[in-house]
């Protein structure tokens, strides 16, 4: 084009040009090295610090990794054939121990022949999840979920399956008894729910169980709490009270919402004081101060009572989850529902709730991610987690004694994989959502 | 009462150390063994007259007296020390006495150190929440010395912290110390020191105000003693309940007298509980003593009469 | 109005408390605060009978007893012989002081990392993806455990520092070691002296060094703005970091000359170092881990926080002619800190009460002196328990005040 | 604007002596901000009102009172001789009887359109699904997107998002319907399917009580112009009447504005 | 549109002889894909240029490049004399000479409306506090909205936003002004107050060169109007040239498309 007067020269391109690769340098490999790790001096600099920290860091543990050993009874004879394959001073893992006691990480002292219960429990856990992970699966599997906490009880404990029927047929009770009420008074109706299912399992439901068992005594062999631990116990623990966790979170997450003050009072300090303290002390509470609390003689399972306070635990923050899904809902649901003439609980349940859990879905997942990862804290009252309840059980064994990092490594691997994998869940959810909400 | 508990639950509930290695310690399958094991399952079988009627739940040593105390264990056998503020302030009674241990430290044989006295400025591995904190304190005041604790929170910790040379020297019950240094991959380069600095009674625990119950741990641990000084074991056990002519091993076992029906018990409850491991001398020789690993010898835990403290009141 | 009608005067029926919304929240209000009450009287009740059940009370007297037993780190002077409740100030401190030093570590790493990790150099952004992942990933109780482990097993013991060739790390000023790290201490030949508070002892001349460094940066304050208002008269802004950095500095040196302040390097004698302060590695270890991991989530809300300001933004400060130092510091960093510090504190909450993981290495800290041997000692769980609880609770409605009044500063700004 | 030719007729339609809605007195603070001074309003059965003025006005807060999305602290509010008091059972019964539509649509965006539609009547009326499902078309139909049954709002235009809102209130056969700017968020092609829908319900009797800007649709349909000023009704006249000679001096200066445009 | 036929005299107005933009043989890649390809392009001082064509086609990138907010690979680029290399000097030089507005505004949210404006004098400028402020009412009163100065830009309309962005690139103020889609994220009724704006602007013979869809503000103020596609000028010249009587095949096509809306 000429420097003339452009008003002057107008100009019209005849022959497009076709497209051209970028000049040399500006492309390729080198293009690409000199874009991301050679740009600059400073990122020149990082690239040689980060390779030099990636070189040390593999030179370290690598021949330790390499020169690991599988097949050992012992952790003497480990280093018996570290020292003899690799010279006197090598190192190396002694990953025997995880092939001898894999099982015992994994499930505590279940008894080996009834492993099958928790690995076809979570089995299970998933298809109760179903409805939740994907929205396509039918929605008739959402009573299938409802069930799911018996199953799942009575398959890891076993015992008589009267026991949860007699519970579960409880729930059904109080529905039932809500459902004939309802239409008659509306408002009598949920009290008098309660009031049913709690009279059957204070006066009939033992009972019943125990005539139903010496009629038709089906049932699973049961399993003692003390036989759990490992990553069943950490799981049972996990999912018993993230699910638990749920009426209660959504509870507290409306009464803090609720323009009734006591209500509200009493919600938020709750919340803010089981969000204040350790879970740590709840745990302590749990083994130390609950026997105080209930009436003298009442004694139950501490893996129970663990589950209590964890639950309670977990509420605390499914509220504050629940309480952002429920601020993100547009005043405009509230006041159409109101406008339709639904009462508040009709409201809640059918407008409300379906939408603000939706979008706290991400949410529920991360406090899950990290209640998950804080049952390893249960060791500190005793129970065999897998962290260090299990490992310290492996090495007061005479043949395991002054083993470290593997079964720390073997641990943390397969929390990393859970909690990675539930993450990245996570993230796709709300990326869903985020579309899905615009 | 808890005898009634026990029996109404078919089992009965131990508190115990999930990992001391010859006292308490699971299997890979979670069966458990040891010396506190074996005491438990004595009870079980004075009770039952079956030793595998008890559950084991692991306690820790700041959860132990609050579980028993809550009714959570119906008795504990955690290595834990008769003191008299435990005793009278915990809610809690002993039993007696089922191992005579005493506080002593093992330090690394190249630190060159021959006695406690020396340790003056050491940094020394210590379980929290144990009698041997206060021990440990008084005894340096006393000497004039100073120390560094590091605490470690089971003995298992202890251990690796001992070994990769954290501290200079790891102090808890002889016992302790010397199934520790049993497992050790050189034994040898490892010394206890000779001083005792604490008498360390550990027994069996039950809770205040139940002596019927109390007096059935009691006495089955002196019927444990008593059966050794008499010379039943469970090898001859059925051949002396049968023709024992000696008057305290029938009463003992059961033919003759009425001692069971005074506990609550059946007759041959000192027969049942002996049955199930033997009498002291085969537990100890069972789970450390010196056939073991652990290698324990008996010192004071043998009987009176070989100059040990061992001393079961008459059964009468 | 002239029409207004008189309404007729309603008579109260029973029926009214659960269908008039005027009484209806009263009456679900009354419910639910008799439920409470009734299940608090529940548990007191219970409480009181179990006490009585076991012989015991409920007493705070313990807290005036003799302890008896030794902690190894205490900021505050501390011997066998003091009482529980001493015990507990210094777990207390202990408690403190790895929050606050930790929460600073995590906040230094967490920057650094959530900065680097949107950095254009492919291989430092992937390794700082690694780390984050990594350590939010595991349980921070694994992390504690395994720098403990590396502390104790992959370190040298202090013996190994005798002689030439074992020297300290950074011209052996440090030394890492598998029973603590030696640090060097402060000596100070002329100081001030302390003054006894009962409680605990005041350092005079660390408060001298105190008050001369707030004096100082109040000066500089001062000197900051009077720069910004030369440069909002003339446009140019005085060259001013000089005179800063005498102002912040001469007084120090001058004071710390005064006082003959040095540094006391760590020596090997017998066994162990001196001279210097030995750190626990218990310490150590809890502050790397809890940094680190707490670190990981903070890189996460820096990165979160740097990605919410557009790229609008800066190229639209670029197009003005902003250098990328200033668009940072006067565009981009203004809006990523509304973002980032509310998240940030409820890190720095979590990590103070992660920190009651100390059990894990036997660190003595709150939990460890009051929660665990005290405790222990004592047999009285219930009020322990509580008090730890209180204790905990008021740390974090604490911090939690801190942000509100921070959250609430920074909407102000935004309206 | 054809339709609304087509409808003018409807406003010379018969309007029942019957008194739907009966406003005395009432007033409304927001804490100490005096919304609504004073406002009186009576309207038959099949009576169509238009209520009008500038922002803030307090049209919207009028028509939310009369089915208590907003309480009012002074005078009395009947409706279909149910007085809205504090008691929670007139509160349902009014309720029931009046519909509402908003100026977001405020959809279910959780449930399909049928679903919208029904959701109110099986639960509140409890009327049988079937039933319900079968009156809820009845009513898409009417409204023109009866083969939209099945999709989920979000999936749908504002138009159409509109029309939804507008038979998901019919399908409680309110004998009432209130409308708040229900035009006023849609892009100018929608308007008219909306304004329409509106029409066809005039024809039929329905009593309405609509805030709009729309003047055509005034014209067109009402029996009356309610003009709000600073939470006063100021005149209050037929549409006729009000456009072409308003009588004070805050609704010409109203108009001139909302003509001007 | 009685704004623009008022303006339709600018485009008559003189353009100096003085280059002020002149672009050689210019090539940019965003990795293999080639953006701009051979573009070569010389504005004068005072010339107003549109720039338009088909979404994707570069012209984002071409104008983007001029401010160095991308970086190009071959070819040459001299604003007002500098060329713009990898030196930091002339970047800053050529930034400051240069003011940009964009699509969505880029205002900055934390600072009220008067600090948007005076923020780059005083940084980059150094101009006294007083003095800035001073200049920034005089563009803000010329963009028409003195009134809004304390408040911030979440506070104001679209319309008014992009007003203010167009007065914060005046503040420094450049001899050359660019525009990448300055009215496509705004309401109709917004645009037109935009539009009024640069054409003020135009008429005080400022240089430009706007990225735009807006035809009717081409045809009113541009001197010349360059049509892209697939990276490279495919036609340049005067608007009614261009609009009436297309050249290339591909103005043809665009333009119909851009007309037949
Ligand atoms: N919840 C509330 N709290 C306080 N003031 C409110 C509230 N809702 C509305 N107002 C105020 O009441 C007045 C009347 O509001 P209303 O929404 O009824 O006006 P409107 O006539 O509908 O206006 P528009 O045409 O903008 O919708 C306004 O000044 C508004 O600011
Ligand atoms: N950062 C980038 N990396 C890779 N490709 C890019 C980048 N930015 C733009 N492109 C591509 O370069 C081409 C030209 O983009 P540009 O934004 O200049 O187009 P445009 O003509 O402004 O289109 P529009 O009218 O949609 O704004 C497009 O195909 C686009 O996808
Ligand atoms: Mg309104
Ligand atoms: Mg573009």
């Amino acid at each position: 084009m000429s420097d003339t007067h452009a008003q002057t020269v107008p100009f019209v391109r005849d022959t497009m040009l076709s497209e051209a690769p970028p000049p040399a340098g500006q492309a390729g490999a080198v293009r690409w090295l000199r874009e991301n790790l050679f740009a600059g001096w400073l990122n020149t600099v990082l690239t040689v610090l980060g390779l030099v920290a990636v070189f040390f860091l593999l030179r370290g543990l690598l021949p330790w990794f390499l020169h690991g050993v599988w097949n050992a009874q012992t952790l003497g004879e480990c280093r018996q054939i570290i020292a003899e394959r690799w010279g006197p001073d090598a190192t190396g893992a002694c990953w025997a121990v995880i092939r001898d006691r894999w099982t015992q990480f994994l499930f505590g002292f279940y008894p080996s022949e009834l492993y099958w219960r928790p690995v076809l429990a979570l089995v299970l856990l998933f298809v109760a999840l179903a409805p939740v992970l994907f929205p396509a699966v039918p929605r008739r599997l959402t009573l299938f979920s409802l069930l799911y906490p018996f199953v799942g009880f009575w398959l890891l404990w076993g015992g008589s399956i009267w026991q949860p029927v007699m519970v579960l047929l409880g729930f059904v009770l109080g529905y039932g008894a809500w459902r004939l009420l309802r239409d008659r008074a509306p408002l009598l109706a949920p009290f008098a729910g309660v009031v049913v299912a709690l009279l059957w399992w204070l006066v009939l439901c033992g009972p019943l169980r125990d005539l139903f068992a010496s009629i038709l005594p089906i049932g699973l062999e049961s399993v003692r709490s003390d036989r759990f631990g490992g990553f069943v116990l950490s799981l049972t623990i996990g999912v018993a009270a993230i699910t638990l966790s749920l009426p209660m979170g959504i509870a507290l997450a409306l009464a803090r919402r609720s323009d009734m003050f006591l209500i509200k009072t009493l919600s938020v300090c709750f919340i803010e004081f089981i969000r204040g303290v350790p879970l740590i002390t709840l745990l302590f509470t749990a083994s130390l101060l609950l026997n105080y609390f209930l009436p003298p003689g009442t004694n139950f399972d501490i893996i129970l009572r663990v589950i209590i306070m964890v639950t309670l635990f977990a509420a605390a923050y499914i509220a504050e989850v629940v309480r952002g899904g429920l601020a993100a809902l547009p005043r405009g649901q509230y006041e159409a529902a109101d406008a339709l003439g639904l009462n508040y609980m009709q409201a809640q349940r059918l407008i409300v709730l379906p939408q603000a859990l939706k979008i706290s879905i991400p949410g529920i997942v991360s406090t899950f991610i990290g209640l998950f990862k804080d049952t390893t804290l249960v060791i500190f009252v005793g129970l065999l987690d897998p962290l260090k309840g299990i490992t310290d059980a492996v090495r007061a064994s005479t043949d395991w004694k002054g083993i470290y990092w593997e079964p720390y490594i073997f641990v943390g691997t397969i929390f990393f994989l859970f909690c990675f994998g539930m993450s990245r869940y996570s993230m796709h959810l709300e990326r869903r959502l985020k579309r899905e909400h615009r | 009462a808890t005898l009634d508990d026990v029996k109404a639950r078919g089992e009965l509930i131990c508190g115990v150390n999930p990992g001391l290695t010859g006292f308490a310690a699971p299997d890979a399958s979670g069966n458990w063994s040891g010396f506190d094991i074996s005491l438990c399952r004595a009870i079980a079988g004075a009770v039952f007259g079956d030793g595998n009627k008890v559950r084991f739940v692991p306690t820790t040593s700041e959860t132990r007296f609050t579980a028993l105390a809550s009714g959570e264990v119906d008795v504990l056998v955690r290595n834990s020390t008769w003191t008299f503020s435990r005793d009278a302030d915990l809610g809690l009674d002993f039993a007696g006495v089922n191992y005579y241990d005493g506080q002593g430290f093992m330090v690394h044989q190249d630190l060159g150190v021959t006695s406690a006295k020396e340790l003056d400025g050491a940094t020394i591995c210590i379980q929290t929440g144990t009698t041997t904190e206060l021990n440990l304190a008084d005894y340096f005041a006393v000497n004039g010395m100073s120390y560094t604790p590091v605490a470690v929170q089971s003995n298992a910790e202890g251990e690796q912290q001992y070994l990769a040379g954290a501290c200079d020297a790891y102090t808890t019950d002889a016992s302790g110390l010397a199934a520790t240094r049993a497992a050790f991959a050189t034994p040898a380069d490892h010394i206890i020191l000779p001083e005792i600095i604490s008498k360390e009674p550990l027994g069996p625990a039950t809770r205040q105000g139940d002596s019927q119950w109390n007096d059935i741990v009691r006495w089955t641990l002196n019927a444990l003693v008593a059966a050794e000084e008499y010379g039943v074991t469970s090898a001859n056990i059925e051949e002396l309940s049968a023709s024992s002519q000696n008057p305290e091993v029938r009463r003992l076992l059961g033919t003759e007298g009425t001692l069971g029906e005074m506990l609550g018990l059946d007759a041959d409850w000192a027969a049942n509980a002996i049955s199930v491991g033997g009498n002291y001398g085969e537990i100890f020789a069972a789970t450390i003593g010196e056939q073991t690993p652990i290698g324990l010898a008996r010192g004071l835990n043998a009987q009176w009469t070989q100059g040990g403290l061992l001393y079961a009141p008459p059964f009468r | 109005m002239a029409d207004a009608v008189e309404k007729p005067k309603e008579s109260f029926r029973l029926s009214m408390l659960i269908y008039d919304t005027r009484y209806r929240s009263m009456t679900i209000q009354l419910v639910v605060f008799a439920l409470f009450v009734a299940i608090a009287a529940w548990l007191v009740d219970n409480t009181v009978r179990n006490l009585a059940a076991l012989g015991k009370d409920f007493d705070f007297g313990f807290l005036s007893v003799r302890a008896g037993y030794d902690i190894a780190q205490r900021l505050v002077p501390y011997t066998q012989d003091s009482t529980h409740l001493r015990a507990l100030i210094v777990g207390l401190m202990n408690t403190l002081l790895i929050a606050v030093m930790g929460c600073a570590l995590a906040t230094v790493v967490g920057i650094a990392v959530g900065v680097l990790r949107l950095s254009s150099n492919w291989l430092v952004a992937r390794l700082m993806t690694v780390y984050v992942e990594m350590f939010r990933n595991v349980p921070i109780l694994l992390w504690i455990l395994l720098f403990y482990t590396v502390f104790t097993e992959a370190s040298p013991a202090p013996s190994v520092f005798r002689g030439d060739e074992g020297r300290g790390l950074l011209f052996g000023l440090f030394a890492v070691t598998n029973r603590y790290t030696a640090i060097p201490a402060i000596g100070v030949d002329n100081g001030f002296g302390s003054l006894d508070l009962g409680l605990f002892p005041v350092n005079l001349s660390l408060l001298a060094v105190v008050v001369v460094l707030a004096i100082s940066l109040f000066v500089r304050s001062r000197l900051n703005r009077h720069a910004a208002a030369i440069q909002a008269e003339t446009g140019r802004r005085p060259v001013t970091w000089w005179k800063s950095l005498l102002i912040v500095v001469l007084p120090l040196v001058i004071l710390l000359w005064v006082m003959g302040v040095h540094l006391l390097v760590p020596t090997i004698s017998g066994f162990n170092f001196t001279g210097g302060v030995n750190v626990p590695n218990s310490f150590m270890a809890l502050w790397l881990a809890l940094s680190l991991y707490t670190g990981a989530f903070i890189a996460e809300i820096v990165r979160a926080g740097i990605l919410a300001v557009s790229r609008g933004q800066s190229e639209a400060a670029f197009a003005l002619g902003l250098r990328p130092g200033r668009t940072m510091s006067l565009v981009i960093l203004p809006q990523a800190l509304r973002v980032i510090i509310p998240p940030l504190i409820s890190q720095f909450l979590n990590l103070t009460k992660n920190s009651s993981l100390a059990i894990a290495v036997g660190y003595l800290d709150l939990r460890g002196t009051l929660g665990g041997i005290t405790l222990n000692q004592t047999g009285r769980e219930l009020e322990c328990v509580l008090l730890m609880m209180l204790i905990y609770l008021a740390i974090s409605l604490v911090i939690s005040a801190v942000m509100n009044v921070y959250n609430s500063r920074v909407r102000l700004k935004e309206r | 604007m054809e339709t609304i030719e087509r409808a003018v007729d409807t406003r010379h339609m018969q309007v029942g002596e019957e008194i739907a809605i009966q406003i005395r007195g009432m007033n409304k603070w927001y804490g100490q901000f005096h919304v609504l001074r004073d406002v009186n309003l009576t309207v038959h059965r099949g009576e169509r009102i238009v209520v009008c003025g500038p922002s803030g006005s307090g049209k919207s807060t009028l028509i939310r009172c009369i089915n208590r999305l907003e309480e009012h602290q002074a005078g009395q509010i009947i409706v279909d001789g149910t007085e809205l008091t504090s008691d929670l059972k007139n509160i349902d019964t009014v309720r029931s009887e009046v519909g509402m539509v908003f100026q977001h649509f405020n959809l279910f965006p959780h449930l399909t359109i049928l679903e919208n539609c029904t959701l109110a009547p099986i639960w509140v009326r409890k009327v049988p699904k079937a039933e319900a499902e079968e009156t809820a078309m009845h009513f898409l139909r009417k409204v023109k997107i009866p083969d939209q049954a099945n999709k989920y709002p979000g999936q749908l235009s504002g138009g159409q998002q509109q029309r939804v809102a507008i038979a998901r209130s019919l399908c409680m056969k309110p004998r009432i319907m209130l409308f708040d700017e229900p035009t006023s968020a849609l892009d100018p092609e929608m308007i008219k399917e909306v304004l329409d829908t509106m029409i066809s319900l005039a024809e039929e009797g329905m009593t309405m009580i609509c805030v709009t800007h729309e003047m055509g649709f005034a014209q067109a349909v009402a029996n009356r112009v309610v003009f709000m000023d600073q939470g006063q009704i100021v005149e209050q006249n037929t549409p006729t009447e009000f456009f072409n000679n308003p009588q004070s001096e805050r609704s010409r200066m109203f108009l001139s504005q909302i003509l001007g445009h």
